[in-house]
């Protein structure tokens, strides 16, 4: 992890979402999928904390070597703040922060699912995948057309693409999750990878928990620091050994995690379905990665 | 004067700090994080976590939201208890050579005492800080121990006397009694006084109508309460000059830091900064450096209470008119 | 219901704004400044200035000085005193039609008294609300009379026991035992409350190694206190859902004014947003009137209180956590 | 008084100083010289509260019609966020603000001095004097060369002008103060203006109450609404009738006072020299304009 000031190498729209590539190589030379940036924000405004950004590329060869690509959907003054600046600005940037998404050893068909900017981690780990000699078939969600991240991308890094849109503008009509049985099957998955809204993870979740297929999820909380100082970023994780659970920072203990791990009803408090830990601890977890 | 170099090491009456800047309580996490970007060599000290007798896992999330110029979090005392810090923490802070403050927490009196018994006597440790938000269980309602003076006193007091070490008392802004409150903390024993902890505060997400927060209430810190800190600061260096005083609550640069050491403070702690900048602390005592040059003063201890007096204000600490006629 | 129009008037148990949006106590002036900027008509109720018995020239300047998201003054009761104010300002204020709010002060239990008495009954005033903030003559120390509980309660139950209007208390967020302090003023005779007056705060000016006011310390205002001020709303509403509540403290939008219906407010009063935007007050009306809208609540009262549940909040308003091990 | 969202039509530097002309019909039309704008930050800042700036230019007539022009030194974050804005953008102007200059109906020789950004406002009413057919002179003071507002400007207004710098970069090293004794002489000088530095204002009134010569000056103290409406900015002047002294508000009631009026030593709080008000009162003040 390391901090540098960053120079906006470029900064570009793509449908609803904005793209910027910086030059900064120390970063980018240890940049790996699912891990992610921090940016500060200027310190004149009555915002101060830090905006945090998946990795969506970071080139360590060629003409683009040293550069690292990041993308967000505008929308609060942080965001706001970032597709407003111009290249050649600097950014203070910390990263990459995080555990990365693992490979697997032997096993070979990943499903990659994203929703919304999800896609930016994921298709960088679709990169890595196929460099790897993995098969990857993708299945992309968002609300519409606007919202899926550079589609054609999507298709040249996968074996077959399935996209879903809630009102059906580009691809299905339907959810990540109406689709998710069918292209378990079809595409014959062994793995799956997400980066989603919380509630598609879950659901996700589910559907891995019934099947049985080893997954990891790269999620998202509120982080003040993003390095691990400060604990408000946290995700109730089962131990190992079943004995209870932990609260980890999705920033340095995540945001890749075993979806089959997670306290989900604890995490989503919104939805009042909380159970204590039962007298017995949890049920220990064999799904890979463990 | 101007020419020589001025020196930040700080002395609170025996408890020395190479530097007058610290890190603020839960702003480092317990030693092991902060992925090495804040310089420990470059920090006066660092004030642990506040730490319980058992490891404790905090409150649910969301446990933070932004608010103007300011950050509300509610971690809840998640750490890894007084045991698990000994062993795992406290050693790589003692190697880095910074001096550590111990936080101490509890939800019961008998809490406060063992955990403070089991760090006190531990060579590794300067002082202890005792946090005295901790909602007190004993008393039930959810009421933190600084809600009753006697409670106060009766953790102050308990602690102190059974230390080796000096003990400093971490009180909240939130008292209209604030100087006398201090008093109390003096008198039964405490070295010092670390002013303040997180406002009370709240905010509402008003598209899911609901709290932003899990525990709806959280303690607000960053520059939006950083006039509130300075006041609580100068009205007890006002009434207590010689009780060492760290100041803490939105500082964030030099500037900020000098703002509070000539209200009365001693030394300063940073926290949220921190968490922004992580080398706000490095950046801050910098800060104070060339203030220190540029005004001709010899040592940070120089600046201390070196408010040039204000016409109006004798002990007044809500203005109403001087004359009203 | 979202085709609707709601309604915007508030009913504070027979204190009845047309809008739930007032201007706050000292911020509009004595209903003779603003310049005309400030459209009358579009408030749901003015403030007074604070009034005392005679004459008040207020303190020296620098009154003011700016801080983060916030506003640091210490105006000092600057007024011209209770009769100039019922012959010269408050025809002006009636004429507009506009429910005036005169707020009480005093340097003494006399004082008050005396200022209450000469207001309650002039038909062109609606209600009371008794600023504490005051320096208690009586007591010394240039203390506040919101310092001692018994102070408040003698305070509010003598305008109280006077007076043939309603009386609102207007509290500062600094009392650890808000809810106990809110519930012994509505025992004492107050029809509803005033949560926060300015918070105490204090910033210096390094260059001048002075502090920035000429009172040191002086009422923090503006959206750096919002969640200050929205957790005391909060605080006594769950303590007593049934009493009225003024909520006011950094609000400068309809999501703002949002907040503080959700946590509990039946109102709410806008001070500093309204010096930097005269127009703040309607446009927040304006504000929560989409609120409604896209909500589908039928009027203002319906948002009171309807914060859902968050799940770990029982009455915690410091979150410790909830399970330890 | 108006509130109008006001384009800027032209920033520019002159100097250490930078210029804003806005497009303000309904404020220019009522712009006399001692009058200021106020001007809204952006909202998104950590510091909110609107800014003040004496009017320098307010065009009634020609080209340039309906456009106001004011002018600072950017120093803190109000004043270099106003010089990085750009033409074309828009303001929140309130204005005009306060109470202007007022005319001397008979007495002709007019001396008017500036110190700093002060000539904005004493360029704009030694126009205005001249068009009434005023003799006007001027006595021009500022730290350095830099800080001297348009001196080219200001010959071109002026019978005769005296310039001094701190430094000597410009016209006589020294102070308004060294100059103002021989000045007020070598012009006969029968009323005297004066925008400036607290210090040097108080100055200038000891120069005028000692040798009985009417003056008006214009004061800036702290504002926070500009308005009324909040007694931030309160300046302690003396009753006409020597009864007491009020605490008037320099937005509205001010900010051009009788210095003659002004209680220095209570106002300039810094030295403590303050006095209570004598048990008999304040002497009546008789200096024009009372
Ligand atoms: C590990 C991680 C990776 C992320 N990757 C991306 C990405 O690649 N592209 C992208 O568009 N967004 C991403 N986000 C979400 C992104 O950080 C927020 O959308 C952004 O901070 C919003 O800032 P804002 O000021 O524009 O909006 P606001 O919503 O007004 O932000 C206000 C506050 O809430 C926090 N916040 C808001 N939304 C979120 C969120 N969903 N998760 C966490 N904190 C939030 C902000 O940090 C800030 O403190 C990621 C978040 C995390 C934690
Ligand atoms: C009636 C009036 C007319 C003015 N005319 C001019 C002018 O023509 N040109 C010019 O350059 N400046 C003028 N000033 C001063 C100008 O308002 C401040 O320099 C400016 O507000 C500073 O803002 P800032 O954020 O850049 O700096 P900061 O100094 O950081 O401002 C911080 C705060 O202090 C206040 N403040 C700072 N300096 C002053 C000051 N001297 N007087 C009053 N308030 C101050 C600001 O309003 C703000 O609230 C005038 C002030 C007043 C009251
Ligand atoms: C994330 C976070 C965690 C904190 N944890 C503790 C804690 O464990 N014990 C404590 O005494 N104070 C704690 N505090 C309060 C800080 O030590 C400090 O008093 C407060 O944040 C004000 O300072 P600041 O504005 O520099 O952050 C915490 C603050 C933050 C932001
Ligand atoms: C300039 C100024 C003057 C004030 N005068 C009074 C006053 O006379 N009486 C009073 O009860 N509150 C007074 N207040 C406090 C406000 O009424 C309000 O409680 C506080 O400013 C918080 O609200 P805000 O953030 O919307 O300004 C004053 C505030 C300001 C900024
Ligand atoms: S965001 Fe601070 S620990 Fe994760
Ligand atoms: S600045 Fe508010 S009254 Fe003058």
């Amino acid at each position: 992890m390391k901090r540098v000031r960053a120079e906006i190498l470029n900064t570009k729209r793509l449908g609803a979402y904005h793209s910027l590539t910086l030059v900064a190589p120390e970063v980018a030379d240890r940049a790996r999928p699912g891990q992610f940036v921090s940016v500060a924000m200027p310190n004149d405004r009555s915002f101060m904390l830090r905006r945090h950004f998946s990795i969506h590329q970071a080139s360590r060869r060629g003409g683009w070597a040293g550069t690292l690509e990041f993308v967000f959907d505008p929308h609060g003054p942080g965001t706001s703040w970032l597709a407003e600046a111009k290249a050649h600005q600097f950014l203070d940037v910390i990263g990459p922060l995080g555990k990365a998404f693992a490979y697997p050893q032997k096993l070979n068909n990943c499903l990659l699912i994203s929703e919304g900017h999800g896609s930016a981690s994921i298709y960088f780990l679709a990169q890595e995948l196929r460099s790897r000699g993995k098969r990857v078939d993708m299945l992309i969600g968002a609300e519409d057309q606007e919202h899926v991240f550079k589609p054609i991308e999507g298709k040249r890094l996968s074996q077959t693409i399935a996209i879903v849109t809630e009102d059906g503008s580009l691809g299905e009509r339907g959810r990540i999750v109406d689709m998710l049985p069918t292209m378990v099957d079809g595409v014959n998955a062994q793995v799956i990878y997400a980066a989603a809204r919380r509630g598609t993870l879950r659901e996700i979740a589910d559907v891995c928990a019934e099947r049985q297929i080893p997954s990891q999820i790269a999620v998202e909380e509120q982080m003040a620091c993003g390095v691990g100082m400060c604990f408000t970023c946290v995700v109730p994780v089962i131990r190992k050994d079943g004995s209870g659970f932990d609260n980890l920072r999705a920033c340095s203990e995540g945001p890749v995690f075993n979806p089959a791990r997670i306290l989900w009803d604890r995490w989503m408090g919104d939805e009042p379905r909380m159970l204590p830990t039962p007298p017995e601890g949890f049920p220990p977890v064999r799904t890979w990665p463990g | 004067m101007a020419g020589v170099k001025p020196s930040l090491a700080v002395d609170l009456n025996g408890v020395v700090f190479p530097l007058p800047v610290l890190a603020a309580a839960g702003c480092l996490g317990t030693g092991r994080d902060g992925g090495g970007l804040v310089d420990l060599h470059r920090l006066g000290g660092v004030v642990t976590r506040s730490l319980t007798l058992h490891p404790g896992k905090g409150t649910s999330t969301p446990r933070m939201a932004e608010t103007a110029a300011g950050l509300l979090t509610a971690v809840g005392l998640q750490n890894p208890g007084v045991e698990a810090f000994v062993s795992e923490d406290l050693p790589r802070l003692v190697r880095a050579g910074v001096p550590v403050i111990a936080s101490v927490a509890g939800a019961s009196l008998e809490e406060y005492i063992r955990v403070a018994s089991f760090l006190h006597s531990n060579p590794g440790i300067t002082a202890l800080e005792v946090y005295l938000s901790a909602p007190d269980d004993e008393r039930g309602g959810g009421r933190p121990f600084y809600s009753h003076l006697e409670r106060i006193i009766e953790v102050i007091g308990s602690v102190a006397r059974l230390s080796h070490i000096p003990v400093f008392a971490k009180l909240p802004a939130l008292l209209p009694d604030l100087e006398e409150t201090a008093g109390a903390c003096v008198r039964a024993g405490a070295h010092g006084l670390t002013l303040i902890d997180g406002v009370p505060g709240m905010s509402v997400d008003t598209a899911k109508l609901r709290a932003s927060l899990s525990t709806v209430i959280g303690g607000l810190s960053g520059p939006s309460i950083r006039p509130i800190a300075l006041a609580a600061v100068y009205r007890v260096a006002q009434a207590m000059p010689d009780v060492p005083i760290m100041g803490v609550g939105g500082i964030g640069t030099g500037d900020d830091a000098v703002e509070f050491l000539l209200a009365g403070a001693w030394a300063v702690q940073v926290g949220t900064a921190m968490l922004v900048n992580p080398s706000a602390p490095a950046e801050i005592a910098q800060g104070i450096h060339r203030h220190l040059k540029t005004k001709g003063f010899a040592s940070a201890a120089d600046l201390r209470g070196r408010l040039r007096g204000n016409e109006y204000a004798h002990g007044h600490w809500t203005g109403n008119g001087e004359e009203s006629a």
